[in-house]
């Protein structure tokens, strides 16, 4: 029962935010063994990258999410385990790129044109990272045709809008305009603050989420 | 530069809506802080692009606000009216637009003034373009100029006041929060944003001084609101919230000591702290700013509001009328309360306020006027902006703990944890400025350009 | 039939918002007019058809409606709630669509009591859809079956309240009203429709009962509500709509002759008048239903309130979430202004929403305690709705002449040559009902048919 | 001069809204020749029917109409004011008939289906009535067939909806709509609380106006 015993190790510091042996935190387990150290015994052990992604790391970033969501936790807490998580990653980052394992998938995200506000997308990027997705973050300001860009050079890539304000919320309009006449194909989802369900369906855009939790656990169904 | 070395209000008692040490006079005969709270309403487009195709139906948007929201005022009588014109990204980028809008307004308030000689003024909000760029550049570039030029084309076309809720600081501030991290929400708030406040508002004091107009105030909406909404929707402590709302108040005050005069603005829930160093006329917003955001300062903001704001509305249809309308009446019926409250028993009412809230939220206890006075106090000991906010969070700090100790404000129990740490995080904020700022490189450094801070 | 002969409250000092002598226990554990204020909050559709293609839109907007206001109580603590819904025509012609609403609705109140101990209640309002015929039959036909019909079944489906916008008189009163015919209104209100409140609260009673249920109470909006909105527009002197207000008291009294024990309807003005003699828990509207319509009576509506309400609101987006959830948060704060106050000194807290109010309108006049008592008083001293009625307007009649000769109320020039015509007008109207009737028959004989009122 | 006297008191009276010699308002008017007794007596004279209506009645409309716009008058004084007039018109009445004077035109009034609400459409009834119109009023809760029945036997009549819900405005699309349909030369006209400008072209009809003060003006321009 190797195996079960560092996996399960692994989702507890993962859920703990414990990062690796130095970090300071959790202060009860100071000196001790963090993901990083985990995650490198784990594949000296065998054990293949993808159990370690799927049943080491990603249930412990759903042990907190969910702490999250009862109001147990709080950001800081998802963004330490995401930090210990990205420690593991570094050590499985090689059979990523050989093609071992597959990451969750790709997803384009930015704030449209004329829209400075970036802390909601921010913590898009940061959840969605710590659900295993590669985040291409665009900033804010961003163009159209800069979608386009980042689009064409990962087709597979699903994209995240974000808008603030009443008046570029309209941009998200024309961003899933152009990527949609690219490729028809592309999936374009939208959030903020003044959007709703209606508002997407209008624009043609494939799904709105209030939160970015509900879009996280909407991907993970699909 | 002006140094606030002691308060202006210093008696709890003083701290009170209406009055103010050093009161504004302003705009169509409008003497702000001299015994009257006055409405400042604010309103915004609804669903709608602006550029050339849209222009038209742009103006004749804040063409109607104006002719709603001054038929509501002089309806209900008002004893004086603001209007805050706050420009949209587009409106600041084509600066001769947000000056056409603020004509129109303008025009509006004075035939108001001519036809019932209601006092009035009109705040114009550019908006602080500085961080189109990455890192923000704040004193070069052509997003700094464009932001200087839509303030002098406002001053131009007939602003009273003006204000801005400035950026510089915010993108390390916004990283910090996130974390939780307390030395570099303090060296974002105290270092940075207290050095960009200070460039900031020379430019634009001097504008006004040529104008002849009024330096308003500034805002650490972008700060301390953004922690209010996210711990309102559960992703910060309340408590980190508070904390951080105290902090923000020596960069608020940098404004102040760089010629700003008040009336400081509407969503700078760190008004009362400044109201009580500087002395000057506060705008607040509360319960009357539902249409804009939550908040767990409905009430107590009110405390020593001088102007009573909505924040924001869209120009929407209500049942009544449009929203700018509806809440021109909410707005106007709120300072009939004061007003009346002010001829009788002022504080009687402000303690209403301020006792109804108290206990249920850590940040409502930072506007309590007793602790608003122990964290100026607190300020005004330190000298500069680095160890002004620290001291602030200290206080805040003690504020928060002795109340949680004695029952008056309840903690959620998801927080106590993260409280019982602060502590310790507070005991590792460094005494040096220059370590902070250390600290912040070291952390932050992709995010920021010492230069941008003349540093 | 209970015939009041006395006042409950006598003195205007004891007539003050949170309390009331006969407390109303309902719902999930709420008990009304024991101290406290609650919020009741109401909301409607944004512009949408209600046809069977779209209910699931429809429903999908109540549930939607719910989770915000729910989760906007639980947020701000508020100590007790109440949901009204009130239905729109199609939901009342078609009752299972007004139930099934009604038992959703009804399900997210015994969630939230479940999830946070929140004493709450449903208050139901079915649309009188008797006018459809015109002239109303009133107390037959098929409009009237309906609107019979769509009470019980909300009462079947979880109301926990209910409650009617009742119309019978209103289709003389609405001639009567744009002519300023003193005579036309107070037969219209003290005949008619006095006539057809106790005929209808006697079915709706029988219907609580069998369900153990409240019956709530009625309001005279489309009365005096429509007086105040016409006098806003400045079709009818204010002085006018003042007194339409005060004639209206009998009429709405007649729900609680007939069995309803509060609370009363919120857009029920003449509810301080009400709970004056009646001694029943009322609820009340004002700055807080600016979303639904303006009014002179912002504050002093709140002098007597025991439910403090919004009117109505679209489910539309605001800046800061959906508009019922901005009100929500609104109502939780004016609550706790009440709640507040009611532990110090509610009185002054009171004293200071009449005074705010007074001095601008003589509709506000009408809901000072001291001219509230006066009113009331004369009203019980005369038996029957038309004396009763005939008593009300001649006493508040007094009330606006004093307080315009001793400067208390600003009375607009327009409208003072109509006000002193009125004391020829009242001289003019029938001491006796029967002469009143003929009146009526022989002036608006063509709106309304005798045999709709029993006669 | 006396056709300019006649006329010019019968532009008085019925600003005054004294109808005729009976009538007890104003007080100090009380015996003295109304609306009534001036319009009888202008014919006499031979003046021509539209000359008293166009030169005598419509302007004391105006007059009453100016001062209430002004605030100095109520909605009571326009309603008598209106009365005066129509006791003038009954002396005209048959060279309406005779077709020897127009009517400004004739309106086909309702409440559209689902909407009870009818004090604001009773109010453009009478202040169009005051201005010469001749209005059907088909009452409240009114279905597209019946305008169009009413339509259909006044072919050149405008149409005015009145609704007062925001459920219930929706109707007025297809009121329009129908109308259209069926003739697309007859213009709509719409008003009522929720209703707005914007919604007014939604559905394509002819006019949004506020009050019937605002219609009432705009039809004289036609
Ligand atoms: C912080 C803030 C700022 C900061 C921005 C800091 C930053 N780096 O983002 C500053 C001060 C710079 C600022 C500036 C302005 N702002 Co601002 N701002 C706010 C404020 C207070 C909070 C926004 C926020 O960060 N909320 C917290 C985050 C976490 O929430 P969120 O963004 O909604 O994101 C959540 C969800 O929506 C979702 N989400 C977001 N994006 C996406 C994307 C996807 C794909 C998914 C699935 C989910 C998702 O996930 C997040 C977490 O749950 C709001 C007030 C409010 N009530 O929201 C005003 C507000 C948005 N701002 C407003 C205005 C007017 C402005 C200015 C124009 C003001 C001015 N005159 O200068 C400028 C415009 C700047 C620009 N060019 O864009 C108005 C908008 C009004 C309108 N017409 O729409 C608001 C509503 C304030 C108000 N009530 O008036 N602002
Ligand atoms: C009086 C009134 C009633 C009376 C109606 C009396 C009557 N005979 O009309 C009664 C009590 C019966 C009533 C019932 C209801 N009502 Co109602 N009512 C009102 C109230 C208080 C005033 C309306 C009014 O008469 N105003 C005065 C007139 C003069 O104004 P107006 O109609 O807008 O008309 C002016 C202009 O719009 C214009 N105009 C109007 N029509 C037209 C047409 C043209 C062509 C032109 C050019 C101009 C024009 O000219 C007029 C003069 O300036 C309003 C509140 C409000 N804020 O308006 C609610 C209100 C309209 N009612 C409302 C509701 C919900 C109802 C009920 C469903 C309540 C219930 N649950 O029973 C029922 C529905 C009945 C039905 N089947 O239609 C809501 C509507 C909400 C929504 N979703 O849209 C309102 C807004 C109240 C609120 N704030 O919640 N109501």
């Amino acid at each position: 029962m190797m195996i079960h015993d560092i996996l399960a190790q692994l989702t507890q510091v993962v859920a703990l935010g414990k990062i690796n042996k130095n970090t300071p935190l959790p202060a009860d387990m100071l000196g001790q063994d963090g993901a990083s150290e985990l995650a490198f015994r784990a594949l000296e052990q065998g054990i293949t990258p993808q159990a370690i992604l799927n049943d080491g790391l990603l249930p412990g970033m759903s042990i907190i999410g969910e702490k999250f969501s009862r109001g147990e936790a709080f950001i800081a807490n998802m963004l330490i385990s995401a930090q210990a998580m990205n420690a593991a990653m570094e050590h499985l980052k090689p059979y990523f790129a050989s093609g071992e394992i597959k990451s969750t998938g790709t997803l384009v995200l930015g704030t449209v044109q004329g829209d400075l506000h970036d802390i909601g997308k921010n913590l898009v990027k940061m959840i969605l990272k710590g659900d295993g997705w590669e985040v291409i973050d665009l900033g804010t300001n961003v163009s159209s045709e800069a979608f386009l860009n980042a689009i064409s050079s990962h087709s597979d890539a699903i994209v995240g809008l974000s808008a603030l304000l009443t008046t570029t919320m309209l941009n998200m309009g024309e961003v899933t305009e152009t990527l949609k006449k690219h490729n028809p194909e592309t999936r374009v989802y939208i959030g903020g603050a003044p959007v709703s369900q209606s508002f997407c369906q209008e624009i043609g855009a494939d799904g709105y989420f209030r939160d970015p939790h509900s879009f996280a656990k909407s991907l993970r169904l699909d | 530069m002006k140094t606030y070395k002691s308060l202006s209000i210093s008696n709890p008692d003083e701290l009170v809506f209406g009055i103010s040490p050093h009161t504004v006079s302003c705009g169509n005969g409008l003497v702000i802080g001299a015994g009257q709270v006055f409405p400042e309403i604010n309103f915004t487009l609804p669903t709608l692009l602006i550029n050339e195709a849209n222009w038209q139906s742009v103006i004749s948007h804040y063409h109607e606000i104006c002719e709603a929201v001054i038929k509501r005022s002089t309806v209900l009588q008002v004893p004086g009216l603001v209007i805050e014109f706050e420009q949209l990204p587009d409106m600041s980028m084509n600066p001769e637009w947000g000056a056409e809008i603020t004509c129109l307004i303008k025009q509006h308030l004075d035939e108001l003034y001519a036809a019932t000689g209601i006092p009035n003024a009109l705040r114009v909000t550019v908006v602080d373009l500085r961080d189109t760029d990455q890192p923000p550049l704040l004193r070069t570039g052509e997003s700094c100029a464009k932001t200087l030029e839509a303030f002098r084309l406002s001053a131009q076309a007939g602003a009273d006041i003006l204000s801005i809720e400035s950026v510089g600081g915010k993108e390390v501030h916004d990283q910090a929060l996130l974390y939780a991290d307390l030395t570099g929400i303090i060296g974002s708030l105290g270092i940075l944003a207290y050095r960009d406040v200070g460039w900031l508002w020379g430019q634009i004091t001097a504008i006004a001084d040529e104008y002849k107009i009024i330096a308003g105030g500034d805002t650490a909406c972008g700060f301390s609101n953004t922690a209010m909404q996210l711990a309102g929707q559960g992703m910060l402590p309340s408590s980190l919230a508070a904390l951080d709302r105290a902090a923000s108040a020596p960069r608020s005050l940098a404004a102040f000591e760089h010629g700003a005069v008040g009336p400081s603005k509407d969503c700078a829930y760190e008004g009362p702290i400044i109201k009580a160093i500087a002395g000057v006329p506060i705008s607040m917003e509360g319960r009357s700013s539902c249409c804009a955001h939550f908040s767990p300062l409905g009430n107590i903001a009110g405390a020593a509001a001088d102007l009573w704001s909505n924040e924001s509305v869209q120009n929407i249809n209500l049942l009544s009328g449009s929203a700018p309308e509806a809440f021109m009446e909410l707005l106007a019926y709120d300072c009939r309360l004061f007003n009346t409250a002010s001829k009788s028993n002022p504080l009687a009412f402000r303690n209403l306020m301020v006792d109804s809230d108290l206990p249920y939220s850590p940040e409502a206890l930072i506007l309590e006027p007793k602790t608003v006075i122990h964290i100026a106090s607190e300020i005004v000991k330190q000298t500069g902006g680095y160890l002004q906010t620290k001291a602030a969070v200290q206080a805040a700090y003690e504020a928060i703990l002795s109340a949680q100790n004695n029952g008056r404000v309840q903690i959620k129990t998801a927080e106590k944890v993260w409280l019982d740490s602060v502590a310790l995080s507070l005991s590792a904020v460094p005494d040096k400025e220059g370590d902070a700022l250390e600290y912040l490189l070291a952390t932050y450094g992709s995010f920021f350009t010492p230069a941008a801070y003349g540093l």
